[in-house]
């Protein structure tokens, strides 16, 4: 008998002011004993919303209105919290999306593993102290940080310890949602690393929930493809790769690619994921998908075996002769249909030198800290130099840490450098940046537009998106009444927030966390900038709206000279959209170049370091 | 050291401040002390007798020279520590005459603070924890309610049911025959006497906390780390308690150290309808009479206080905020 | 309650003796006193006021009759040599005897120190100053620069001290007395900080008039009416002469049969126009608004009608009807409420209603009045209420203006004021008391209130005060009061309201013989050492 | 995509009206409704109100009775009608004497936090910090002697003027917290001013608090009121409940038995303030989204 076993699952946000959304419908799958199962899909598909269910997590106006969730032979879906808790961290844990914000931050580290190992286990006092010490060395972290506040401690040190605090009364279910997202891919890495070898050992079962296709293709023995609050598809992990059913997974395998290679081509899905309040008749990709046939619009497919997986998908089933209806659909293609994104050697190395629009001239930024009587300098940068053009994309890549953020908020003048200076080339002659004040320095943010690394703080919680993106356009482009909303409601859908109406008037904590990051890039191209300056904008997204918001940049790119300072350390994204490369390490510029270059024959360690954590699915599947 | 001589500065120059404003405000006040102590020791029905008010303004050593030359002198008393005579308890100085009414005040509403405090805190904590029960309604309702009561018709409300009606409790003064010291019945005295007075404040304080700490702890209920508490089915109390009010609490405790700071002010009604012998009773007595040296000794003994709880609150919030630690030390 | 009941198992114990075991007072200091205990009879502040010091005679302000105390007996010499003689046999509470040279020590000490000398002995406030003050066997003689029989009242009420104790204390106001060496019926037993016990001394001059055995006094209710009510209320107080709103409602009704009131007329309390200011400078006028004023309905709401409504002489009446010079029939002089007399004096004056029905000023200017009152003196306040209202009957555009007490003694020195109501002495010393109101001397400067606050200004007026000074005996005295009341009746310079009251509100439930409205030996107010004299234990039921 | 296209999205959901946000809350509405009530009452009070607020010419200190519900004072005023007209006053005290706290306190305390470690605000929190520890009586005494007419708008801006500081500091405290968050940057490049960005985009994340604090603003403006007319320092020719309290404190009157007289002017006092403070639990929807769904 499966460990897990979910049975038409039904999740409805209710929310009072407006209409439902059914965020998850009649989801069914198992996770046996042990077993590593990935959970992909697109961003708002209703991941988050199934792991929190299987917590039983759920809040409101979020609730399970249908379907049963088995436990061990137990249906918890209606259990009450009282009756729960015998299961919760004994048999069920979890590391969050937004693990970093997980940990108590008033009490020690030490603390947060001690409450619950003595709730649920008869270990006290020096042998409590002996397991957190084992659990230390078991997600490699010096345990000299049991006593350590959760603030002291690096983004990744706080996964890794919210992974070991996951695990450390074993228990035989751990749900991740997206436990590395915002972390850069050498981190990462270690940590999955970590994952994998732990769950190895220990044989608990693992839900991994991601919309990183790299490494749950990497980490899982099976997984599942979620659309629009449904499972379009489910197999072993490799048996996808070889094999994809669904036309959606296609569409998502093609958006993968090694940076490396001569030419990249990236397959984007186009269109818009159904407005999940008013489900269309048929198959909710039905709209998107280029394989469609007739039927599609109008029968919802069943949840068939097919091949030697299960899928949701009518020419799927057909072609795979689970279906008898005998309709004529051509042989299955492994590759999504739909339009492609290219990136071909030639095009990278001939990128466009437009004129340049930012020079950055040795550019230093220390933070001084205090500490008691001691003051602490940070050397965020020191002595950067680059410039970025019209019409030109740089990447700047870099570790966590490596002052990535921190040339960003000096380039768009909210930090002022210590040393050095950046002038900005605009059409009224040069200006220093740092100097700009007043009116000055708002119609520098007329021409320069940032989108925030978190899209947590971006937004602010007590104003709608409609509101939030009102406010670029009255100011700069004075629009009002009904052209302004028009011009907000096609914003959101430029950044696939679809139907727009839908998503005026919902407030930040109604969305998913790929959502707000879309808000947040809709917000930067409101008043059509000259240099948008995206700091980690895609880290939330998943493949298919990652490659369309880098469609979305490069149009910008070409057709309006924009030019673009993209941060990231996904070297991949780097390639498709960028001419050059700046890659930062502990402050200093370590390398810049022609993208390519960098890429292929990269100089420094670092460069080298971050190439090399790119998880690749396909080198596995192929060998 | 500069952020700490900054500090310092800033209490300094605010302690200045409120000096000047002390020896300031009395002075701006009408009305002869002399004048007013001998209609106040006569009666408001009598005729002044002049004679005595001009013995009491030969007592009392009436102000002279340039206001600014009396203000030097009186930076210079202060300097020395000296806080000057008291013109009501002549010949006893200001410091003896506070030094007779601080206790009171302080175990009082110290007391009444802290207990107040403590009570707000927890209700507030579970109110917020059973967010629209039963219990969250009656709490906010009910405290919300005899929160905003006028503490003096509450005051008046006990005197008459618990002290007259039902002959519970004394209604007037600190204590009674017994001779102040430590011994049981002295403070068996001193306690029941402090009853209604206490009973009074306490129905009035909580609100505040229990409001704040509700309010913020509600917040707190939305992070992701209570939820992960729940995850790991913790007992609710302990997620109550050690997760969700340790973190809510912080904004309380920085707002409790002030509110320490402000006891020696904020009882002047309630001392004086219980005619407690405390420092707010004092402090009514001398506006009332014009008691300068007493009023600026008072006032002088509060803004001290205040200042230093607020310097208190500062720092209490690093060390109870590890967050902070680094951002505000 | 408690308290009352412990009291009560005491007194059957003692009761046969005849004497009273224990009288609870209020405190005579501060609560926030606390333990600062001082019993110097000089001090702003005194632990016990009244039971351990005593004056040389007492003058009851009702009646004007001196009792003799440690003097037993007084002489005019001359109108500026007065000559005590000093009681024999009178002890220390140390045991020392009491002597002559005490009472010259204690006035030239009063001398010495100026800030100590409330009786004015030493300055012209109440006559001309004192020359000397000698002790010789048992007479003390006071000899004055002038005629100076109206320094009597107040020199009379000097506390006297001891030499043994006062002499090597240094100044007398910066002196603090933690072990008295006093005169009067009692001593302290004990004093808590809160509670002052004081005990009978049986080596007292008048033990024998002495019935009560133990006095406790305790809390301060000057401005706590309410508990002062309930605490006699509760039997935890048996006298008691603060204020108390109501009394008959809120604490005689309770037990007529213990509970009493007794409001003695003890001075006037006046409408005083300012008379530099128009339209009050007219005499028509002022007079118009005396017949204008319901006194009687102030008095029910000022002193819930214990008080009666006051003559326009001046004079307490009819404590003092001997008085009043024989052309004015004592009932005469009290106006009666006549609006429409008021309103025929008004039109007679010329004081015409305008168009909008509002009187103006013979030349047509307009009038307004503004009444200061002192805020939250209730009394006050009713009284300028009720006056108002009665004042628009007339058809004068009148307001009241409640301000700080402080910001109307303002008005009173500055003389930026319309109308107010103001105290009117009724002592014994007319020219001080009564006088007061209405001499141009006591016309108030900027720095100090006098009683003229009306600025009233008539030579005949100051003469016969000026005269009051060598008026040694009574009929002296009448003649010269005749031409004050004369002024009263005929200037309006204040418009008398009603009396003011000197209050005695207690319990016959253990001690009896308190003065009475029917037996007003005593102002229950101002001479308790008296009345403690003629206390007896209630008989038992 | 052109199907999605033509997908209809029907009733397109208006934006939540803050109005309808706070009257979702039942207490608030609760409190909404005793409030009008209670304004209702004050506007009408010549026409709810049997007698004159200052009419003496009743027999004084009788006890409730049909001619007069609550009695009589001791000047033979109803007071009843003292009641209904003392609203006037104890509304406007404390509407507009917690507004103006309200609004100084939140300029103040805004700026200075928005411009921490700035002389501006080195100089607000001096201001802020003096304010905060010179005791208020001897000051209000010390304003109102000065001033020659003491009509209700001296009155509210002392009260005002001497309670703004402890409000003030903790506004500094949580604009700090809330300055630095991405979304305030993310308004500054939207083209938004400073005044904007605090007032629009910071004071709405706060709006809990400085609800919280207008009622404790109010409730400490209705209390001063009644202290100063206690002091004589009131308005000297209206009626609000605090002085109605005050008259029967200082007429002895719970000694004479006249009970109502005390009672009702409290009782009416605190329910209003009651309300206010409900009025909060519909403005916390306002500032937390989160909590609008239960
Ligand atoms: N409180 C809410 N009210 C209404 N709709 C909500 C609410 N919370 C989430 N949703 C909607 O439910 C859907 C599923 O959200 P969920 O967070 O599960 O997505 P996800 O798959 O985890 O996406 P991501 O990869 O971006 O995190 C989204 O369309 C989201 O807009
Ligand atoms: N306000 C600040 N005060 C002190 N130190 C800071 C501050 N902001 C950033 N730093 C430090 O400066 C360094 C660079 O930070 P920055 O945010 O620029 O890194 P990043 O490259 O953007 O990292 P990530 O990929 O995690 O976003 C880090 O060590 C960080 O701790
Ligand atoms: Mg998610
Ligand atoms: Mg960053």
């Amino acid at each position: 008998m499966a460990l897990l076993d979910v049975r038409d699952l039904s999740i409805r946000y209710e929310p009072k002011q407006r209409p439902a959304v059914d965020a998850v419908d009649q989801l069914s799958f198992s996770i046996d004993e042990g077993e590593f199962v990935g959970l992909i899909g697109e961003s708002g598909s209703g991941k988050t919303t199934v792991g929190m269910a299987v917590l039983r997590l759920l809040q409101r106006p979020g609730r399970i209105s249908g379907g049963s969730i088995t436990f061990d032979g137990t249906d918890i879906a209606h259990l009450s919290q009282d009756e729960l808790r015998k299961y919760r961290w004994r048999e069920i844990s979890t590391v969050f999306q937004s693990s970093m914000n997980a940990l108590n931050p008033v009490t020690r580290v030490e603390a947060q593993f001690a409450d619950v190992i003595q709730c649920h286990t008869q270990l006290r006092g020096g042998e409590v102290t002996e397991r957190i010490r084992t659990l230390f060395d078991m997600v490699l972290i010096d345990p000299k940080f049991m006593t350590a506040f959760p603030h002291e401690l690096s983004g990744g040190m706080r996964q890794r310890i919210n992974l070991a605090l996951a695990l450390a009364i074993g228990p035989r279910f751990v749900v991740l949602d997206e436990p590395t997202t915002g972390l850069d891919v050498v981190v990462q890495h270690s940590i999955l690393e970590n994952v994998r070898r732990l769950q190895a050992e220990l044989g608990f079962a693992v839900l991994f929930i991601s919309h990183d296709l790299g490494t749950v293709l990497d980490l899982s023995d099976r997984t599942m493809v979620m659309y629009a609050g449904k499972l379009a598809e489910e197999q072993a992990t490799r048996q996808l790769l070889r094999d994809p059913l669904h036309p959606y997974t296609k569409g998502l395998l093609g958006s993968y690619g090694d940076p490396r290679a001569e030419t990249v081509r990236i397959t984007y899905v186009p269109g818009r994921p159904p407005d999940l309040a008013h489900r269309p008749d048929g198959c909710a990709f039905a709209a998107r998908c280029p394989e469609r046939i007739d039927r599609c619009a109008e029968i919802e497919p069943a949840r068939t075996e097919a091949g030697e997986g299960l899928v949701a998908c009518h020419v799927a089933a057909i072609q795979r002769g689970a279906d008898g209806s005998g309709i004529e659909v051509g042989p299955p293609i492994r590759t999504f249909a739909g339009p492609q994104f290219v990136k071909s050697a030639a095009a990278s190395a001939e990128a466009a030198r437009g004129l340049p629009l930012v020079t950055v001239d040795d550019v230093s930024k220390t933070y001084v800290r205090r500490q008691g009587l001691r003051a602490v300098r940070t050397e965020a940068v020191s002595g950067a130099n680059f410039v970025l053009h019209r019409g030109g994309v740089t990447a700047l890549v870099g570790q966590s840490g490596s002052g990535k953020s921190t040339l960003a908020r000096m380039i768009t003048g909210v930090d002022a450098p210590t040393a050095g200076r950046i002038t900005f080339h605009g059409s009224d002659g040069d200006q220093v940046v740092a100097r700009m004040r007043g009116r000055r320095l708002r119609s520098y943010r007329g021409s320069v537009q940032m989108v925030f690394q978190d899209p947590y703080s971006a937004l602010n919680p007590t104003k709608t998106l409609g509101a939030t993106l009102a406010r670029p356009l009255i100011n700069f482009q004075q629009l009002h009444g009904s052209k302004l909303r028009e011009r907000v409601i096609e914003l959101l859908e430029t950044v696939a927030l679809s139907p727009g109406e839908r998503f005026v008037n919902r407030y930040p904590h109604e969305l998913s966390g790929g959502q707000r990051q879309r808000v947040v890039i809709a917000r930067a191209l409101a008043v059509e900038p000259e240099l948008i300056v995206a700091d980690e904008p895609i880290s939330s997204l998943d493949v298919s709206i990652r490659a369309e918001v880098l469609e979305l940049f490069d149009k910008l790119v070409h057709e309006r000279n924009v030019g673009i300072l993209y941060i990231t350390h996904d070297l991949l994204s780097a390639r498709m959209l960028c001419d050059e490369v700046v890659v930062l390490n502990e402050g200093k510029v370590v390398e810049q170049g022609p993208a390519l270059d960098v890429i292929r024959s990269p100089q420094d360690d670092c460069t080298r370091l971050l190439l090399d954590a790119i998880p690749n699915p396909f080198a596995a599947a192929r060998s | 050291m500069r952020y700490f001589a900054r500090k310092i500065g800033f209490f300094v120059l605010t302690l200045w401040a409120v000096v000047t404003l002390n020896f300031l405000i009395p002075r701006l006040q009408p009305g002869d002390p002399a004048e007013l102590m001998v209609q106040n020791l006569a009666g408001k029905n009598a005729q002044l007798n002049r004679a005595q008010v001009e013995a009491m303004r030969d007592l009392l050593g009436a102000p002279s020279g340039s206001l600014f030359s009396q203000y030097w002198s009186y930076l210079g008393q202060l300097a020395h520590g000296d806080l000057g005579i008291s013109y009501t308890y002549f010949p006893y100085t200001v410091a003896e005459v506070i030094g007779k009414a601080f206790w009171w005040t302080v175990i009082l509403v110290g007391a009444v603070q802290l207990l107040s405090f403590a009570i707000g805190i927890l209700l507030g904590a579970f109110a917020a924890w059973r967010r629209n029960s039963r219990f969250d309604t009656s709490v906010t309702v009910i405290s919300t309610f005899v929160g905003t009561l006028q503490p003096f018709w509450i005051a008046l409300l006990l005197i008459y049911g618990l002290g007259y009606g039902l002959g519970w409790f004394p209604t007037a003064g600190g204590y009674e025959a017994s001779t102040p010291g430590f011994n049981g019945a002295f403070l068996y005295d001193a306690l029941s006497h402090a009853f209604l007075p206490a009973l009074t404040l306490m129905i009035v304080t909580p609100i505040g906390w229990i409001l704040g700490m509700r309010n913020t702890m509600i917040m707190n209920l939305g992070e992701d780390y209570i939820r992960l508490a729940r995850a790991k089915g913790l007992p609710d109390r302990m997620i109550a308690l050690r997760y969700a009010a340790r973190n809510a609490l912080l904004p309380s405790v920085a707002g409790f150290a002030l509110a320490l700071g402000g006891i020696l002010g904020g009882t002047i009604l309630v001392e004086s309808v219980f005619d407690y012998p405390g420092l707010g009773r004092l402090m009514g007595e001398a506006v009332g009479i014009k008691d300068y040296p007493l009023l600026q000794g008072l006032m002088l003994l509060t803004a001290v206080a205040t200042l230093v709880a607020n310097l208190i609150a500062d720092l209490l919030y690093g060390v109870l905020d590890p967050r902070a630690r680094r951002a505000a030390a | 309650s408690r308290v009352a009941g412990e009291k009560q198992a005491q007194q059957g114990s003692t009761a046969a003796s005849g004497m009273i075991p224990e009288l609870n007072l209020s405190s005579e200091s501060d609560a926030a006193m606390g333990s600062l205990v001082n019993y110097n009879p000089f001090a702003v502040q005194q632990t016990v006021r009244t039971w351990l010091f005593e004056p040389l005679m007492q003058q009851s302000s009702l009646d004007c009759k001196v009792v003799p105390w440690l003097a037993t007996a007084y002489t005019w010499e001359s109108p500026s040599k007065l000559v005590f003689t000093i009681r024999q046999g009178v002890k220390w509470s140390d045991g020392s005897p009491f002597t002559a040279k005490d009472v010259a020590f204690t006035y030239n000490l009063t001398k010495k120190y100026p800030p100590i000398d409330l009786a004015g002995v030493w300055n012209n406030t109440f006559g001309p100053k004192a020359k000397s003050v000698t002790a010789d066997g048992d007479k003390v003689t006071f000899e004055f620069e002038g005629p100076a029989a109206t320094k009597f009242p107040y020199l009379i009420g000097q506390k006297i001290v001891s030499e043994k104790e006062f002499g090597p204390a240094g100044d007398p106001a910066k002196y603090v007395s933690k072990n008295p060496i006093s005169t009067g019926p009692f001593k302290v037993a004990s004093y808590n900080g809160r509670q002052l016990v004081l005990e009978r001394r049986p080596d007292y001059w008048q033990a024998d008039k002495v019935k009560v055995q133990k006095l406790v006094l305790e809390g301060h209710y000057s401005d706590n009416a309410n508990q002062a009510a309930a605490k006699l209320k509760a039997g935890e107080l048996d006298f008691y002469s603060g204020e108390i709103p109501n009394p008959e409602k809120a604490f005689v009704a309770d037990d007529p049969k213990t509970n009493h009131v007794w409001y003695a007329p003890n001075g006037v309390t006046v409408v005083a126009p300012n008379l530099t200011k128009k339209p009050f400078s007219d005499v028509k006028f002022r007079e118009a608004l005396a017949h204008g004023m319901d006194k009687q309905r102030a008095t029910e709401k000022a002193t819930y009608g214990l008080m009666k409504v006051a003559s326009q002489s001046g004079l307490p009446l009819p404590q003092k009807d001997d008085m009043l010079p024989s052309k004015y029939p004592a009932d005469s002089t009290v106006i009666p409420f006549d609006l429409a007399k008021a309103n025929q004096l008004l039109d007679d004056a010329g004081y015409r209603k305008g168009s909008n029905g509002v009187r103006q000023n013979p030349d047509g200017s307009p009038i307004k009045i503004t009444f200061s009152v002192q805020a939250g003196w209730i009394d006050y306040e009713a009284m300028a209420d009720e006056i108002t209202s009665n004042f628009r009957k007339l058809g004068l555009d009148i307001t009241v203006s409640k301000m700080p007490p402080e910001a109307v003694d303002q008005q009173k020195k500055s003389g930026n004021f319309q109308l107010m109501i103001n105290y009117m002495g009724a002592g014994c010393d007319y020219a001080h008391g009564m006088g007061a109101t209405v001499s141009t001397a006591e016309i108030p400067d900027k720095t100090t209130i006098k009683g003229n606050i009306g600025r009233y200004s008539n030579p005949a007026v100051d003469k016969a005060i000026g005269a009051m000074a060598s008026a040694t005996d009574e009929a002296a005295t009448k003649q010269q009061v005749g031409v004050l009341v004369d002024a009263m009746m005929t200037d309006y310079p204040v418009l008398p309201i009603l009396y003011a009251p000197a209050r005695a509100i207690y319990r016959t439930d253990h001690a009896v013989g308190w003065p009475t409205a029917d037996d007003p030996y005593a102002n229950p107010q101002d001479q308790p050492l008296v009345w403690i004299t003629h206390l007896t234990a209630a008989p038992s039921k | 995509m052109s199907t999605v296209a033509t997908e209809t999205v029907t009733a397109p959901a208006v934006a939540d009206r803050w109005y309808r946000v706070v009257w979702s809350s039942k207490k608030a509405r609760v409190g909404i409704v005793v409030v009008a009530i209670y304004t209702l009452v004050a506007l009408l009070a010549p026409v709810i109100a049997p007698y004159g607020p200052t009419d003496g010419s009743f027999t004084p200190l009788t006890g409730p009775s049909a001619q007069h519900l609550l009695g009589t004072n001791v000047a033979g005023v109803d007071v009843f009608s003292q009641v209904i007209y003392g609203s006037r006053v104890s509304l406007i005290v404390g509407l507009l004497g917690g507004l103006l706290a309200t609004a100084i306190a939140l300029v103040i305390g805004m700026v200075s936090g928005y411009a921490e470690g700035t002389f501006v605000d080195d100089v607000l929190t001096f201001l802020t910090n003096t304010a905060l520890v010179i005791p208020v009586l001897p000051l209000i005494i010390t304003l109102v002697a000065y001033s020659d007419t003491r009509g209700i708008p001296l009155i509210v801006g002392v009260i005002a003027f001497t309670s703004w500081a402890g409000a003030a500091r903790s506004k500094r405290a949580q604009i700090i917290t809330l300055r630095n968050r991405d979304f305030v940057t993310a308004a500054k490049f939207s083209g938004d001013g400073t005044f904007r960005i605090i007032f629009s985009e910071i004071l709405p994340n706060m709006t809990s608090l400085v609800a919280a604090a207008f009622v404790g603003a109010a409730t400490g403006a209705i209390g001063a009121e009644a202290g100063l007319a206690v002091l004589g320092l009131g308005s000297s020719d209206s009626v609000s409940w605090g002085t109605i309290l005050y008259q029967a404190d200082a007429a002895g009157a719970i000694s004479q038995g006249l009970f109502v007289w005390v009672f009702v002017p409290g009782l009416v006092l605190a329910i209003l303030i009651t309300s206010m403070a409900f009025i909060i639990f519909g403005i916390d929807l306002l500032s937390n989204p989160h909590l609008r769904e239960d």
